[in-house]
């Protein structure tokens, strides 16, 4: 039993540090010569992938998947609300400067 | 307003309340009813924070703060535009700053009524009775002063202004240490005071008071003391965290039974709770 | 404070469905996180004000303390998480050794955003710098602080492995709730300062 | 038995307390006439440089016993534990008011003691200084006035057959209470009753404190007079 649970949290964490790799590649994507330049698909995608890892680490690691369905619901909504924060904010303020 | 509220919880000891009018009950709470010392409190604190909220957003219009960047001739119109609300405002609030009196003692006989050491219930109530002067009546007088004469060198007038705000937003430690010192009795208490998520919500007032201090350090921008992060996100934790003790010291006092094992749940809950309790107890 | 998970039978536990830990940490998280989505939008709405600003301040930050500080979160959020199963199954010594792997990463991280704050602040970018600066020295340290408050929950957690009279299951699955918010938060941070363009 | 012998040496100490400070009250120059707030910033620098030494030497003075009232508003807080309440909460209300006029009364002083430092400061600074020393003392009415409110609702609630405190107490706090309570908003005139200088913010506010003294300390010596009767009947 135990170790079916631990290869279960490896492999949890195997995906979490490839997906945090990601970003060495993503970082680099849309720069030109050292020169950061902005980027809607990357912030996105930033956004995204993090709250990606956000739900996992509720699910696998903070044990969720076996908690109540009210919990369950509960940090779903929560990584739903904090995209909407995220993004909502991101959009909004490019809308207003233009 | 007050009666229905002070109905519901059971005299322990005293004869029945009267049927008669408003007054009447209102008298007869007052002279028997037997938690009329914590009721009496919690009133107090109740009215002190409407009072607070109203004499500092719409009486003196202090609230929201305004711009720390200012320069000195927009800081002396700010204050001739507000002239006789700060005057008389802050001597309502001079007036009626002792109510916190009540409002700390009740807080401190929150910890007194827990499973903790004397220690916590003290410490709570001195820090907190400290906190008042550099947390609202530094301020107040500091406003006073710059109000009182208008003719005064503008200079001086805008040194009052960020003594004024700096006292008010940057005082921290007496808030952040009492926070912490109520979480310690909650996390601790085995009386069921209070649920433990309070003691969590109140690390989170705790580290409030921490984001606000670089407000000692920028004039503008959302650290600053009117920015978005120093003042509106920490306002909307402090009005949280204000409301939620408010309530659950009103159920602990309807669940108060002069005891000093763990207070009993309020006999109007289901089944599930009483398991829960009996669980607890176990 | 209660001992209830730690009293359920084993069979039930696997069983039923259950909170982990005390559901009252559960509501800190839910503020907890909903606290800091609010010192995000107000990152990111002011970084969209100035975008130039922000991307060149970026450029300053090094990317591989970044990763290597999710790295070192994400192993110690790893171990907290075997050390509350290996606890569940009454396996208190290696739930212990997984709490002090958890404890070690935890300063692998703090000392790694030591150096990487003092990097930054030799080559002259500190709190005052420019608003990029702000934000990011405001953020991380916010969530530095979290992290030594975290070093007191895995500390209870420690002492309740420590000796088999206390060993409640429902406090150090509490601890580990507050330690993975550490790491999540975390997760979001790295994406906000290092990633987003 | 608790040993009442040390609350006997703490009350001793009220009378000689009143003597101080009537005299550092005498001693500073601007409480007799007390001082306008009409006065032109030259006028009170002009004070400041004349009087300097007697400003000093009196708020010296209150600097050392202006704190000397705490120990004898805890000695109400004891008495107030005595009575026959429920909780300790108007007990912790007193104890949570006693620190807060002191601290009041020492921050105008440090107002006062700076302005009289350097005299010869800009007279800007100077009817700075002196406003804010005013201001701050005259609103320490703040926790007084819950204070006696706070008394009189403690002795209101002390329902026994032998009360610690006789009902006339009570009202008598009541009546301080509302004696001190236009002193809080002195900065709404400059001239006039409630001007820091006025009948109701300086006359009635500081011989209503004054009263308080001399009357609680009465009440209180002949209370802890019959406790320690009481106290020796029961040993």
């Amino acid at each position: 039993m135990s170790t079916t649970f631990n290869k279960r949290l490896l492999i949890v964490w195997l995906i979490l540090t490839s997906m945090t790799l990601a970003y060495v590649w993503m970082d680099r994507a849309v720069d030109q010569n050292g020169t950061l330049k902005a980027s809607t698909v990357v912030t996105v995608s930033a956004i995204a992938i993090a709250l990606i890892k956000v739900r996992i680490i509720f699910r696998e690691f903070m044990e969720v998947r076996h908690a109540p369905a009210l919990l369950c619901r509960l940090t779903d909504a929560w990584v739903v609300l904090i995209a909407v924060c995220l993004l909502g904010s991101y959009f909004v303020g490019s809308a207003l400067s233009g | 307003m007050s009666l229905p509220k002070m109905k519901t919880t059971e005299p322990l000891t005293a004869p029945d309340p009267p049927a008669g009018s408003w007054v009447s009950r209102l008298a007869w709470n007052f002279r028997h009813h037997p938690k009329r010392e914590l009721w009496f409190a919690w009133w107090v604190m109740v009215i002190f924070y409407q009072l607070y909220g109203v004499l500092f957003f719409f009486v003196t219009r202090v609230q929201p703060p305004p711009s720390p960047a200012w320069d000195t001739p927009t800081v002396t119109q700010w204050f001739s535009d507000r002239h006789l609300g700060i005057l008389a405002g802050f001597g309502v609030v001079f007036l009626i700053t002792g109510m916190c009196a009540p409002m700390n003692a009740l807080l401190a006989y929150s910890m007194r009524r827990m499973s903790v050491s004397r220690l916590f219930a003290y410490s709570y109530l001195i820090i907190y009775s400290l906190s008042a002067i550099p947390g609202m009546l530094v301020m107040a007088i500091a406003m006073t002063v710059a109000a009182l004469r208008p003719d005064r060198d503008p200079e001086l007038i805008h040194w009052l202004y960020d003594f004024a705000f700096l006292s008010f937003s940057g005082t921290m430690g007496v808030f952040m240490i009492g926070s912490l010192v109520w979480m310690v009795a909650i996390l601790l208490d085995k009386n069921c005071v209070f649920p433990k998520w309070f003691g969590y919500l109140s690390l989170c007032n705790a580290l409030t008071e921490v984001v606000v201090a670089p407000a000692w350090i920028f004039h503008r921008g959302a650290f600053a003391w009117n920015g978005a992060i120093a003042w509106w996100i920490n306002m909307v934790v402090f009005v949280t965290y204000t409301g939620v003790f408010i309530v659950l010291l009103r159920k602990m006092i309807q669940r108060e039974d002069f005891g000093a094992g763990p207070l009993p749940d309020l006999p109007d809950k289901g089944v599930a709770d009483h398991s829960d309790a009996a669980e607890a107890v176990r | 404070m209660t001992n209830r998970a730690g009293s359920r039978p084993q069979l039930e536990e696997k069983l039923t469905k259950f909170v982990p830990g005390q559901p009252d940490m559960w509501m800190f998280v839910l503020f907890e996180s909903l606290l800091f989505t609010g010192y995000f939008s107000v990152y990111l709405v002011s970084r969209t004000q100035n975008e130039e600003l922000y991307l060149q301040s970026q450029a300053a930050l090094d990317l591989r303390f970044g990763v290597f500080n999710t790295i070192a979160l994400l192993l110690s959020s790893w171990a907290i998480a075997r050390c509350v199963q290996a606890s569940r199954e009454g396996a208190y010594r290696s739930a212990l050794i997984n709490a002090f792997l958890t404890v070690s990463f935890g300063v692998v991280f703090l000392t790694s955003k030591v150096l990487e704050w003092v990097n930054e602040i030799q080559m002259g970018n500190t709190f005052t710098s420019d608003e990029f600066f702000q934000h990011y020295f405001f953020l991380t340290s916010i969530h530095c602080i979290h992290v030594l408050i975290g070093f007191i929950g895995l500390g209870v957690v420690v002492y309740q492995l420590w000796s088999p009279v206390r060993r409640s299951q429902q406090l150090v699955e509490t601890g580990a709730t507050y330690w993975h918010t550490v790491d999540f938060l975390w997760v979001l941070i790295f994406a906000l300062l290092y990633v987003v363009r | 038995m608790r040993r009442t012998d040390g609350e006997l040496i703490l009350f001793w100490t009220l009378p000689a307390l009143a003597i101080i400070w009537a005299s550092a009250f005498f001693l500073f120059p601007g409480f007799l006439h007390p001082m306008s707030p009409t006065m032109s910033a030259e006028e009170v620098a002009g004070f400041y440089r004349d009087e300097t030494a007697r400003i000093r030497y009196s708020m010296i003075l209150f600097n050392w016993f202006g704190v000397g009232l705490i120990p004898v508003v805890i000695l109400v807080a004891m008495q107030v534990r005595r009575m026959a309440h429920r909780t300790p909460i108007l007990s912790y209300s007193l104890i949570a008011c006693a620190g807060g006029p002191p601290t009041l009364f020492l921050i105008a002083n440090m107002f006062w003691l700076l302005g009289s430092f350097r005299p010869e400061r800009a007279p800007e600074l100077t009817q700075l200084l002196n406003d804010l020393a005013w201001l701050t003392f005259t609103i320490l009415v703040a926790y007084l006035i819950a204070q006696c409110l706070l008394l009189a609702l403690a002795i209101y609630w002390d329902r026994q057959a032998r009360p610690v405190f006789k009902p006339w107490v009570a009202h008598f706090n009541v009546l301080i209470a509302v004696a001190l309570a236009p002193a809080a908003f002195t900065a709404l005139a400059s001239t006039g009753p409630l001007a820091w200088d006025g009948l109701l913010s300086f006359w009635v506010k500081n011989i209503a404190i004054a009263a308080w003294i001399i009357v609680m300390g009465i009440v209180l010596g002949q209370t802890i007079r019959q406790q320690r009767a009481q106290d020796r009947v029961a040993a």
